[in-house]
């Protein structure tokens, strides 16, 4: 156990990428971050997801969680927001869309929880 | 000898940096902050330092899990501007200052600090965003940058006394380098905010002030905070505020702050602060491994 | 807890890896450095240590110069064997122990060790050529490594002493581990040789000799003596004896040595030494931050 | 000046690879390592080096030093030994002539000065 995350489990909604979380998800986070960013793998990733999913050896559970953009799922899969948000961005998807999934909200409710929403 | 003028601290969110590229500085939504950021750019262009030493993170961009540093240093004589999924923005290139950087990279780790050493890969909204604001570009940079990256995504990371004493270190580096160059500190991340899981949307302004008030006058506090404290009270990724302990540990210990701007809008205390040295030249420590904070 | 049962010394030429995959274990040229390794293999067929911690460097194989750590830990489950440009070697890949290795990132990281933490890279002669002849491999290997890998390549280099220090934070770290295992410290590379430049062929028995009797009995004077020392007195790339100095900071301060073996055919000086402890369990140092040795 | 490479000068025939040289020379350093580590790679460099030079931008002095596998060149323009040594892997030249190479001498020369010059 890290001690400088000690108390943490007591903190709801939140989950540290650590190394063990790191180890464990490191074939999803790899094939995210390198369709994502290396603009050379984009066009086909956008083409044939399923074909990249198979040629990647991703779980029937990963492909799944990366069709539906579920990104809840993929948080509590593992996955790192970082890695994640830039799916999004091929998508043109912009990240409140991701917070309110994240929260299980829809972006409406999502958006009057903040001061200024047309800040986003 | 070089000389240090001073140290920013800067929020990095990638939405400034999408605001400011679509020219709303005038929007009632995101002229708060770019009216913060006006004394900044004046402030740098009074000062005019030949080198911001930058203190920063890659957010899963450049770097990736299975080659993932503590700490990097960029030696590189100009790095790219990242593509983050949507093309890279508009600017030019960033100038490396490599001379500069190599002498900081031997100081270091002669001072037992285990520095990866990168070239040649982009900068991410980590640097880019804030430094667009502060920084005329057009057509060109008005100085180098030195980039050093913390890890703050991939737990363990660096405590945040390791940081402050990276920053020390770093400064003692600066102190001996010959040439006669002028240097600014720029600490990024925070303020208080989470964007992941359902914690997402967290913010504290009590925190965020009380926080200000310790980086400038007490930060030994900041020191002695745990990881899970900093999650508890500015939210899981506004444990990016232990980049700002790095540029505090770069400056004297008493330091006044000549400007700050806090605006809070969307999910991320969006604040910008200036420091400058009471006693300019005050080195921070007296001498290698000395404790954090006398 | 982890028990530990001792240290091992030992070159990593790769020509040890390709004569030993050509099968000259009784070739004339050959024997007096096989017959050295049996009884290392011996020694770790009756300790049956479950992880051998093995420090070691990687040769711009798996890691270049865009990107150069200069301590990096491995914590994948699995490793697989480089291909150095020949093929790889008809090795199975080896195992890692990722529970260890995370945990010892975690302790070295919260004590000021900044790591770079790597997944999926294969691993060099730096680790397989020596491991090959001292383990068992057919069909598999008979325990786990954590690979642990030093910057001996681009310079500025970690000290000497801070390679001792990180083989007591790892110590430190193995002696925390709360899973009952049995774990061995390698440290490879040397002795004397230089394999670039117009210097290449140099070698020096007696720094040689003087050398191991100094990484038993007195590892403090090898933590004084600068990189450049290292060059003069072993070759610039005998320099690389520093990562036996980790293996050394993570055993007791009085060891024993228990077998040796020196070969100087061609151009390195091949050498393996095994080293228990005299009093086992003894922790190398008091605290976190000790001084290195004193 | 790093202290602890104090007094290297003079130590004669001896390359310290710090970051000066590394900055300097990473073009050509990258440029072999990607040719001879990435195994995808070595068939058209082998087939076609100077296609790759000029896609690379290499300078003609270190398309040169490649060309005459220079090894004594190579060194003193700041190629790193291990980065070098990949190319004569990909070409079955043994380390030996690499050796004799940088010593200016004939690889028969150089093997008289070694204890057992049958075990290279
Ligand atoms: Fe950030
Ligand atoms: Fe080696």
């Amino acid at each position: 156990m890290n001690v400088q995350l000690q108390g943490i489990e007591a903190i709801d909604g939140t989950y540290p990428f650590d190394l063990r979380v790191s180890v464990r998800t490191m074939r999803i986070n790899k094939f995210l971050w390198s369709m994502t960013t290396k603009p050379e793998n984009r066009p086909q990733f956008l083409a044939d997801p399923e074909g990249c999913f198979e040629r990647a050896g991703l779980t029937e559970q990963e492909r799944d969680l990366i069709r539906k953009r579920d990104w809840q799922g993929m948080i509590h899969y593992g996955v790192n927001f970082f890695v994640m948000e830039k799916i999004a961005r091929l998508d043109g998807i912009p990240n409140a869309v991701i917070y309110a999934g994240m929260r299980a909200e829809s972006l409406e409710d999502f958006l009057k929880t903040r001061n200024v929403p047309e800040a986003r | 000898m070089a000389r240090v003028v001073g140290g920013i601290g800067t929020s990095h969110v990638p939405t400034i940096g999408v605001a400011y590229d679509r020219g709303k500085q005038d929007d009632p939504a995101w002229k708060p902050l770019f009216d913060g950021y006006r004394p900044v750019a004046r402030w740098l262009a009074e000062k005019k330092p030949d080198v911001l030493v930058f203190f920063y993170n890659d957010h899963a961009t450049s770097f990736f899990f299975d080659f993932y540093p503590t700490f990097a240093i960029g030696v590189s004589p100009s790095f790219a501007i990242a593509d983050e999924g949507a093309g890279p923005r508009n600017l030019p290139p960033l100038k490396g200052h490599s001379e500069l950087a190599i002498h900081i990279t031997e100081s270091l780790v002669n001072d037992e600090f285990d520095m990866t050493v990168f070239q040649d890969r982009p900068l991410d909204h980590g640097c880019n965003s804030p430094l667009s604001l502060m920084w005329p570009h057009d057509p060109d940079w008005p100085g180098a940058i030195v980039p050093i990256a913390i890890n703050v995504l991939q737990f363990p990371l660096p405590t945040a006394r390791r940081c402050f004493k990276l920053g020390q270190a770093v400064r003692r580096a600066v102190d001996s380098f010959p040439d006669d160059i002028s240097v600014a500190f720029v600490g990024t991340g925070g303020l208080s905010h989470q964007v992941h899981g359902e914690r997402t949307g967290f913010n504290d302004t009590d925190w965020d002030m009380r926080f200000l008030e310790l980086i400038e006058k007490d930060p030994a506090q900041l020191c002695e905070m745990r990881h899970a404290d900093y999650i508890r009270r500015g939210g899981a990724e506004g444990l990016e505020e232990i980049m700002w302990l790095a540029m505090r540990g770069a400056l004297a210990p008493k330091i006044t702050k000549v400007h700050q701007n806090y605006y809070l809008p969307f999910t991320t205390a969006m604040t910008v602060a200036v420091f400058e040295e009471q006693e300019a030249g005050t080195p921070p420590a007296a001498g290698r491994n000395a404790e954090a904070v006398s």
